[in-house]
């Protein structure tokens, strides 16, 4: 039986991730599917460079960041007296820069084709701009919002670079299951890894499957 | 389960792993303190620490890195040592077991892909390719060089048949009670530097008693002879 | 009744076409916005439904300042207690047909209106719709959804942009005595953009004539209509009078009301909500108008009223040509053959006959 | 002139909707198809444009099989060479206007048709769209650009469901005329939903009534017409007569042509492409039409023509009563008060006048 | 100086498996987006599922499945006489493995959310299904596929797991870009890996701010 806490640790963090990108993409792919600001492309090709980088060099330059005599590092420390590497935090923060664009971009797409319309009936519905969105726009993106949660939560599982990085697989603490997964690979130990790796395929089509179905009676049921 | 500290956070190099796991049993049942290890390369692990990583004592795959944290202040001088020493293995794993000498089966070159670990990176694979130097093959082979990130890569790549046949680690071969057959050419000493594996002690961990406890227990004949039983050659004199 | 000051003052630019209007309407009941295909009228409503930014200028509605560009006031859309209905019906597609209503009347009670889900559900005869996902409708059931949704947002100014288009003449005769009625029950006015002078005539009080992106008339519908030929604009009709009239006595035997325009006495067949002293707007196709000499002897056409020739509008080139007669101080329009005119000899002062064949209450369909 | 048969004998269910159709029309020009909102108009044209699939039988086009539940054909959309105009229009929203246009062009004359653009812009009036983008046109004005690419697909067979909703009068009276001539120019029949029964009389030769998913009745427009009071079905109108008749003369002098109704003369303002000879479809409203027992003496009204009262349907509870009268051979319908009939006291094969103030070429809007 | 051919190397993989991925990402998602298939959940989920695997983990499961004796390995063996490990060709298959799920979901979404009716309206114009999809659905899907391209390239840009793994890292034939860096942080050679990245980052910026800003001036020009 293998060790749970690579896998409740990785739920946990793509959890954490997830939700908190969706509160950070949300408002960001709002502004990029509706603005005429000549800034747009600026802003939807930084939104897009998380990518091009190796996730560990994303990690190394993190860490560079998180260390406690650096900016950001300094910050986190003097606010909680603790050091944002190799903590549970740092690990999210790892993960939505480098899971940015997996939420943002399906948003934005999706948002772009709902379009004003429907927002502009709501509005002389009474509804104002949040309840639009909430009550009408992402309903009606329902599609592109799965799209980038599951983009965003699949890959947070599988991603191991940044975490490893930043996070120093310190069991129960920042080990997570692809780490876990990656070490039994390193180390040779490749039965415990298949049986990793089945369980966790497994657990994800189980999970996708009932996602996906979910998602589509709840649209056969309304469209 | 709350997430704990332990008593001694070691950060391993990733060859070194089993090893460490197997010492980790017998430490924590003889002493009663826990062991918390983490792994890595040993470049992430230096990065890690550099930029004050929690842990105490850092045993890495080479003694350069241990040395340069020496030299910046974070490792207590003094403290480094080496805990290891690899032995360098040609494996073939379809190869005759009996007939099988190294020498001539790198100067035939009658295979497809010879995979070593990147010798840039992982001092297997700098072993490895002073061997092919002083045999004076590296022009000969350069086509057919794979090459894995570390050992445990460049063994992969033997193991799942991609590469007829490759340099890796005796620890990785016969490690506790599993062992690979096929062919197998323990790399005379002399063909390459030795690779010593060194650990330091952290300036933060200076007062660990657990820690200072872990480097003593690693010292021990006992604990020297579950290394060799995993593979590693002997230490020898320390130089 | 409600009664509010819609003061509009603004340019509106875009790329090959500008808006530009300076109006102020005391709106009451139902104003027509009429205007040729791709002359602005959809852009008006956007703009003072908050849809769309003036370039410059200003629009308030009664106390309330909705725009003002010098003072840099907007009042964004969902504020302005408007609700709209979209030449494009605009349904929420992830709603039901209840879903939609339901969206509409929740926020409506939430802003302290009281929706009446089951009255307009049933006046619009959607009732069997309600399970229906709003995209498997017909193209005139989702008009008629929308409309609704619309009436069950209890806007302080409904805004309707050609909202009957597409519907059928069942369902146009059970939906407009609703709207007819709306303004007062609602104590709401109405913006109506529609191509159909009779629809306009039913419904609205006033006009707003849009040509090219500026307003060419306004005024009330009877008003309008005499000095400015809307037919050529009208979806159905060609020229027409709307003439107010009294109604003298509903129950005049054989299923007729007489009504009185100035003093002389007219006959139509007796609406059913018409009530005795009420006044009311007669519809009267130029077309439907014919002139005799002398009375024409037993016919069926009830209405053969004294008139004097007004005025000889003609057209040069057209075998038709219009005459205003002046009946009861009214002014009714008819159009006969230049043929006629001639054959008639026809001057202006002289006294006629007006045979009205057909003529009834505005949009009164039967 | 096109003629071609059209197979249709099927049965299609959606929930709670079930279209049941067994006909063969002889597609001959514009065939209406007609019926209230919800009956399945837009479905029936659907399936004919292979865009919904019957559940069960089949449907032939001239010699080509379309649909065949029971040998399992089914011949896709973009090979029945139909053109279709949606009701929710459906211009290509990543285009201009030219480039929608291009798009049914291209591909027209790649299937060796021979669209003809200069002629279908200008007929429509859209020349000075051409560059702009499909979503920033007005309504009425991305219809007609629909229309137009529908045109220049130069289909066998066009399917138009409620294309001239939305547009006003002028742009009716522009692209009418080239409608009408549609068919015989490319020939092409078409299948057209409306709800405006003049704009059927105008176009139509045949209708399809549809009701609840039934075939209700079909035939000759006259003909169905003359059994069925489509007036609750139509847009505009109440109940009317359409009848044909013979132009004698274009040239009578005061802008008039005359015709006949059988052997009856009649005068109408002359129409602009009106040819000596041709058989044209009259439109008359029945409420302009009135009785008269004697000739009136000096009266505007050109045709005074007589009749005898052929039938008298007597609505119960209305103040008005229609009376089929026959002039020439022809049945015209007129509606008359209740008063009216009891004061004339007017009975079956009865001589009377006919006095037809407005009657018109069915179309000719002006 | 940094040596140039990580860098080519890495572009040339990065458009290869772009443009392989576009062509079986593109019918995928066409019948994802359109069918009532009963299967279409789980159809969906596996495409998701290359998410959950760290890429070092599936370039490790690749290396089993293309040494020359097993399935995979064996019929390329038997095709093109060599192997696919090691080859370009078998680190464009581990990237397309990898980057699936980048290119199906935001096409998919985005056909979702054109619908059929611009396809329908195509049709009855003589549009076959291909000309409809070619003009119609994939211009008015325009920003999908770029969302999907983006993801796709960049992501395989700074993608190195499964290429580390299935490749070799064999100079100028498997050491991309992505590897170069990596080796550099791992070396300690801070400064050599601070200049690849921030050139790597230029360069990815300033072609996506123009990738970005060419569509938004066409669909500007058309919308
Ligand atoms: N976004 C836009 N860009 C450029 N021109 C536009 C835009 N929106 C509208 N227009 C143009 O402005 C003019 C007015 O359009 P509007 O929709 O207000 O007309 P309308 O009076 O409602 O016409 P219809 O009766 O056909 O609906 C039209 O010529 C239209 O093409
Ligand atoms: N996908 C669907 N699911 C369920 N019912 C449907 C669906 N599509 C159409 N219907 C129903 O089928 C009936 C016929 O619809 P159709 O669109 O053919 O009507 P129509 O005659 O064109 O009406 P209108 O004049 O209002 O456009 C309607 O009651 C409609 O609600
Ligand atoms: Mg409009
Ligand atoms: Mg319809």
């Amino acid at each position: 039986m293998p060790d749970l806490g690579p896998v409740i640790l990785s739920l946990q963090l793509a959890g954490v991730t997830t939700v908190i990108l969706l509160m950070i993409g949300l408002p960001l792919a709002l502004w990029l599917a509706y603005t005429d600001s000549r800034f747009k492309p600026v802003i939807e090709a930084v939104t897009a460079l998380p990518l091009v980088l190796p996730p560990t060099v994303i990690g190394f330059y993190l860490l560079l960041l998180m260390n406690p005599d650096a900016p950001l590092g300094g910050i986190w420390g003097s606010l909680t007296g603790g050091t944002l590497s190799f903590s549970f935090a740092g690990l999210v923060i790892g993960s939505i820069v480098y899971s940015l664009p997996f939420m943002v971009q399906p948003l934005q797409s999706a948002f772009e084709a709902v379009g004003r319309g429907p927002l502009e009936a709501a509005a002389t519905l009474r509804a104002s701009p949040l309840d639009a969105i909430l009550h009408v726009l992402l309903p009606q993106s329902a599609r592109g919002l799965l799209t980038a949660c599951v983009l965003t939560f699949a890959h947070t599982i599988g991603e191991f670079g940044v975490v490893l990085m930043v996070g120093g697989n310190i069991p129960d603490r920042t080990r997570v299951i692809s780490i876990a997964i990656y070490e039994h690979v390193e180390s040779i130990e490749y039965a415990e890894a298949h049986v990793l790796s089945a369980g966790l395929l497994a657990f994800a089509f189980v999970t996708l499957v009932g996602v996906y179905a979910l998602n589509r009676s709840y649209r056969l049921r309304v469209s | 389960s709350q997430p704990h500290r332990g008593d001694v956070m070691l950060a391993v190099a990733t060859n070194f792993l089993a090893t460490a796991e197997a010492l980790e049993v017998e430490f924590e049942a003889e002493t009663g303190l826990e062991l918390v290890i983490s792994s890595g390369s040993t470049g992430q692990l230096y990065a890690q620490i550099d930029n004050g990583a929690p842990y105490d004592i850092f045993l890495a795959a080479d003694r350069e890195r241990p040395r340069r944290l020496v030299e910046s202040g974070r490792a207590m001088s003094g403290t480094q040592f080496t805990y290891a020493v690899g032995q360098l293995v040609l494996w073939m794993p379809d190869g005759d077991a009996a007939s099988f000498d190294g020498e001539v089966v790198l100067g035939q070159a009658d295979f497809r892909a010879l995979a070593m670990a990147n010798p840039d990176l992982a001092p297997y694979g700098a072993a490895a390719r002073q061997v092919l130097t002083g045999l004076g093959l590296e022009e000969a082979l350069a086509g057919k060089l794979v090459y894995g990130q570390n050992v445990g890569q460049a063994f992969a790549l033997v193991a799942s048949g991609n590469a007829e046949l490759g340099f890796v680690a005796a620890s990785q071969l016969a490690q506790g009670e599993r062992a690979e057959t096929g062919a197998i050419w323990r790399v005379p000493g002399e063909l390459h530097e030795p690779i010593r594996q060194d650990l330091v002690l952290m300036r933060h961990a200076a007062a660990n008693q657990g820690a200072l406890q872990f480097i003593n227990f690693l010292r021990s004949e006992k604990s020297q002879a579950i290394i060799r039983s995993y593979g590693y050659a002997d230490i020898g004199p320390d130089a | 009744m409600s009664a509010d000051l819609l003061h509009l003052d603004f340019k509106l630019r875009r790329p090959g076409f500008k808006l530009e209007v300076d109006k102020t309407l005391l709106l009451d009941g139902v104003t027509a916005v009429f205007g040729p295909s791709g002359s602005g009228k959809t852009t008006l409503l956007r703009a003072i439904a908050g849809l769309e930014l003036p370039d410059e200028g200003c629009i308030r509605f009664g106390d309330a300042v909705w725009f003002d560009s010098a003072a840099g006031n907007v009042l964004s859309a969902h504020r302005r207690n408007v609700a709209y209905v979209f030449q494009d019906v605009r349904l929420f597609s992830h709603l039901d047909v209840r879903g939609n209503l339901d969206f509409a009347a929740r926020r409506a009670a939430r802003a302290g209106r009281s929706p009446d889900f089951e009255t307009a559900v049933e006046a619009s005869g959607i009732g069997s719709l309600l399970e229906r996902p709003a995209a498997s409708l017909s193209g005139g059931e989702s008009r008629r959804v929308a409309l609704t949704r619309a009436i069950l947002s209890c806007p302080d100014l409904l805004l309707l942009d050609e909202p009957l288009t597409g519907l059928d003449r069942a369902a146009r005769r059970a939906i407009l005595p609703y709207l007819r009625e709306l303004p007062e029950r609602s104590r709401c006015p109405v913006l109506y953009v529609s191509h159909d002078l009779e629809e306009v005539a039913a419904l609205a009080s006033q006009i707003v004539v849009i040509d090219s992106g500026q307003v060419s008339a306004s005024g009330p519908v009877a008003e309008v209509s005499r000095t400015l030929d809307l037919g050529p604009l009208s979806d159905a009709a060609g020229p027409a009078s709307l003439v107010e009239a009294r109604i003298q006595s509903v129950e005049e035997g054989g299923g007729l009301m007489r009504l009185t325009i100035g003093d002389v006495p007219v006959y139509l067949p007796a609406a059913r909500d018409a009530r005795s002293g009420e006044t009311v707007r007669l519809f009267i196709d130029a077309r439907d108008v014919a002139i005799a000499l002398r009375p024409p002897g037993p016919v069926s056409i009830r209405n053969v009223l004294p008139a004097h020739v007004h005025r000889i509008v003609s057209k040069d080139i057209s075998a038709e040509v219009l005459i205003d007669l002046e009946v009861g101080g009214a002014i009714i329009r008819a159009q006969i053959t230049r043929a006629a005119l001639e054959d008639l000899s026809l001057e202006t002062g002289q006294a006629v006959h007006a045979l009205m064949k057909s003529m009834r209450l505005a949009g009164d369909f039967r």
